[in-house]
């Protein structure tokens, strides 16, 4: 087998450190991915200086896309919420450590997509933010 | 009859192909596009390298070829479906534009408020979303023949739903995810009883079997060249003559004119008035060589080793604990398997088989309804073709266990 | 900026051939389509042995690639056209389409009875027949743009139209008879100051001018592959984005959906709202080359060849008694030139001609309005493209005299 | 020159024997080719023992159009009516003796469907008339 399912994802998948539901939160965001029916929902702590407290994701879906939300989170608690705002999906690719194709690229972007649109506050969460 | 598949393969140059290096391609994705034998390939080649013209009102000798390899390319198909004219199949880009015309065209001019239009739970959104968007824009009814557990068409919930008197029954002849073949002729024949126009969504049938127009008394039907070894960009629409001469014309513009004044034109003459500007010409030629080679290889022939293959593939995925395979008994489908494996999401499961060059789709391959029909978001699905082998259903198997072993 | 004609023959494997024992080809037909460069024929020959699979929605190698390759075509046709984004190029089946696509989605959606559309008197079929289909089933007016004897368009009348305010302005940027450019700029910033939305059709100048989509501040511009060195069956409309984001959808089925219910779907986002069903995959990847070939040869070097052809091909069918060539000067005047010759039919030249191995059409070139206007129920037409030569005008002018000779 | 513009063919073009029209006449029809404007008007008069008496096409188009017309008048007078009604493409074929495209084929042919949709008395001259 080579990098694609590294063992990290698959481990971040079957036993993901950050799977849960913060209550309460500051902020909150689902939605899914219409290809596949993957769901995340991330909900967030925020410190009074402006740094990530705590986060948990929630959801279903494949491999990809939760391996990559549990990376994702443990990747920015502790973070000034500005720094999380500016990332993209380079860091997704650089979590995951491996290439992906078009169609599973939307899976593994899902949960940054989730987790932007609730920083930013947005209705909806669009591909754009995660150019 | 069985078919001479080593032989069959050979004529496929991406059967040939690896994936990866060291990795031969297993292409279990033939009910999404089938591939493309050398015949195909090479009537488009050589229509580009030799004929190409734009085509019925050129003089020269390139628009004469261009246009006589064009409408050769009709006959033939027509007779692959025992259409009674070349008329009656008006090339469209794919099913979903088939169905479309009939929406615009027929029922845009036959249908109003309230007016029911019967399809089935396991359709396309192919054969869904034209009817919804008629139904958001004049107000006619939908109802839906329901899928049982097993699969398969609901005929009496259908004689129900007949009882409403529809104007239109729209059905698809093989689902494209549980693999039924739904009884057409007897579906057609109940409709036409009631007073209704039939639309037979044959996207998955026409490649499959032998299917024959006049047998089934469709009205309506509509399929794609590139599910039946043709190319990309083209498909058709049978239809009958009373009903396609009496319908306005869809897209308007060049050819599909007799006479065009300023502020007035005049519709051309059946197959014409539905093929509006330069059509898809190396399209139909290959359409035409792909009809060709189906006829060669026979078409019971081809239909009797899908039957074999997907016999023996559904025998060997339900061996497999945690594997569901949808859709009924082998006897009543077509060359489809699609799954689910317990904890698994499909889109894992068909990129590790990637890995193992097996292609297999994941996702609800345009059927969501009927996937939230059966509660699940998605499905993997392995589907099988003339060149498909049971070797091939083998190296599947494995690779589910392959699978299952990683996530174990 | 000289062409390398010989070169450029050299790709086009069909200027090789001949018509009859002896007879080269001589194509003066490309304004009905051009011919193919071995880039795009290879490109799609590579699509249908290597990545052939349907797209978007697979996870397989083959669906990877193969919906990378369409997509990336999409990219290279837009920086072509200079489109802000590759999401504003939906593929369609050709200008035809396109013209359809927006006389279905969006004037459905904008126009009511007794709004008015300013088209003109040089119009293709294709730029007519879906308005008045949409004036007999809606009530719309139309009013056409004169075309002056000389062939171009009498722009103080437009300003007359303008001051009607109408709802769209939907022009040719390059007539197929006349060969008149028009100055789009101009008629569209007219358009927009008297607040109508525009719709170029731009079959004619996208394969042989530089244009540019932002320059020109189009609203919609459809143009055809297969006249610009690309395959038949793709077609492109640009739009502007928030013109395409408010439209409804046109024709509905697989990947321009989001989400479907038995009942209901959301639209997907652009451009695949407007793309319906498995699209014309290898001939995207053909377009795409075309663009590259185009592009690798230059857009202006090719203009400027064209033009020099063309005003030769003016001064020696000039000189000959008898025969008198329609639309302006050189100067305003893409490569065409319709003739007609005294005495003698269109369809009689044209098939004398092609004795010779010269391919011209005659006929009506699907703009009967503009040669009933100019009192004439058909012309013969030679074009040239970038791989034409003045040796090959030189054949078609002696071919004429032949043709003379013999009705003489 | 190959054979397509035999000399017969531009000979009865210019020098056509039979081009006018006869009053009075007992059969009379017109029709147009839609793709290049050719225009044929056959009247025709008919003797009482039911054979062509006299005929005569007028019209305009292309040599081909116009000697098919021509050729085919001259060869349906003292026919009976009957006979004329049982002529196909193959008739005007052998009269032409050349082969013709599709498009040419509908030239050639006019003036054959216009002639059967007089005899017959039909409203339009249709394709299948001369098939
Ligand atoms: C000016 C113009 N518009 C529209 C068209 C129609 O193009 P297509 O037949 O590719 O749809 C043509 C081509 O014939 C044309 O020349
Ligand atoms: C049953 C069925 N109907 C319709 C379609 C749509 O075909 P196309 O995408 O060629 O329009 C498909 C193919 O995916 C199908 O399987």
């Amino acid at each position: 087998m080579d990098d694609l399912y590294r063992e990290v994802i698959i481990e971040h998948y079957k036993h993901p450190g950050y799977r849960g539901h913060l209550e309460p939160h500051d902020i909150q965001f689902a939605d899914n991915n219409p290809l596949c029916g993957d769901h995340i929902e991330i909900t967030m702590q925020v410190g009074a200086d402006g740094t990530v407290k705590d986060a948990r994701f929630d959801g279903h879906g494949c491999a990809i896309s939760q391996a990559s939300a549990d990376l994702l989170i443990e990747s920015i608690i502790g973070k000034p919420l500005e720094e999380v705002k500016q990332l993209n999906k380079q860091h997704i690719l650089d979590l995951l450590g491996i290439d992906l194709g078009p169609v599973r690229l939307k899976c593994a972007l899902l949960s940054l997509k989730v987790l932007k649109a609730g920083v930013y506050g947005l209705g909806e969460a669009s591909d754009e933010l995660v150019e | 009859m069985t078919l001479n598949v080593q032989q069959i393969r050979s004529d496929f140059p991406i059967l040939q192909r690896e994936t990866s290096k060291g990795i031969r391609l297993v292409y279990l994705d033939s009910t999404a596009t089938s591939q493309k034998p050398l015949p195909v390939i090479e009537a488009m080649n050589a229509y580009y390298r030799r004929s190409n013209a734009n085509i019925h009102r050129g003089v020269h000798t390139l628009a004469e070829e261009a246009t006589a390899l064009y409408e050769e390319a009709r006959e033939k198909i027509a007779r692959f479906i025992n259409a009674p004219s070349a008329r009656q199949v008006i090339y469209t880009r794919n099913t979903t534009e088939s169905i479309n015309l009939v929406a615009y065209a027929w029922a845009r001019a036959n249908l109003k408020a309230g007016d029911l239009v019967v399809l089935t739970e396991m359709e396309h959104h192919s054969n869904l979303v034209p009817w919804q968007m008629l139904q958001a824009e004049r107000g006619i009814e939908l109802d839906f023949i329901p899928v049982t557990e097993a699969g398969l068409l609901d005929l009496d919930a259908y004689q129900a739903l007949l009882a409403r008197t529809p104007k239109l029954v729209a059905f698809t002849h093989m689902s494209n995810v549980l693999g039924t073949i739904n009884p057409a002729a007897e579906i057609i024949r109940l409709a036409h009883e009631a007073g209704a126009v039939t639309l037979v969504d044959a996207a998955q049938s026409v490649p499959h079997l032998k299917v024959d127009v006049q047998a089934l008394d469709a009205d309506f039907l509509a399929f794609s060249a590139h599910k039946m070894c043709g190319p990309t960009g083209i498909g058709a629409l049978y239809g009958k003559a009373d009903l396609l001469e009496a319908m306005p014309p869809f897209l308007g513009g060049g050819d599909m004119i007799k006479e065009v004044k300023l502020r007035s034109f005049r519709p051309n003459s059946l197959p014409h008035k539905f093929e509006a500007g330069t059509p898809a010409i190396a399209e139909a030629v290959g359409f035409g060589a792909a009809v060709d080679y189906l006829s060669s290889v026979g078409m019971d022939a081809i239909a009797s080793h899908e039957h074999e293959i997907t016999a023996y593939a559904l025998e060997r995925l339900e061996e497999i604990p945690g594997v569901k395979v949808f859709g009924p008994e082998a006897q009543y489908k077509g060359g489809v398997a699609a799954f689910t494996l317990d904890g698994i999401h499909p889109h894992d499961v068909a990129q590790i088989l990637d890995k193992d060059g097996i292609a297999v789709r994941a996702g609800h391959h345009c059927a969501q309804p009927l996937h939230e029909k059966f509660g699940i978001p998605a499905t993997s699905r392995a589907s099988f073709y003339l060149y498909n082998t049971k070797d091939e259903v083998d190296l599947l198997v494995d690779g589910i266990y392959k699978v299952k072993k990683m996530f174990g």
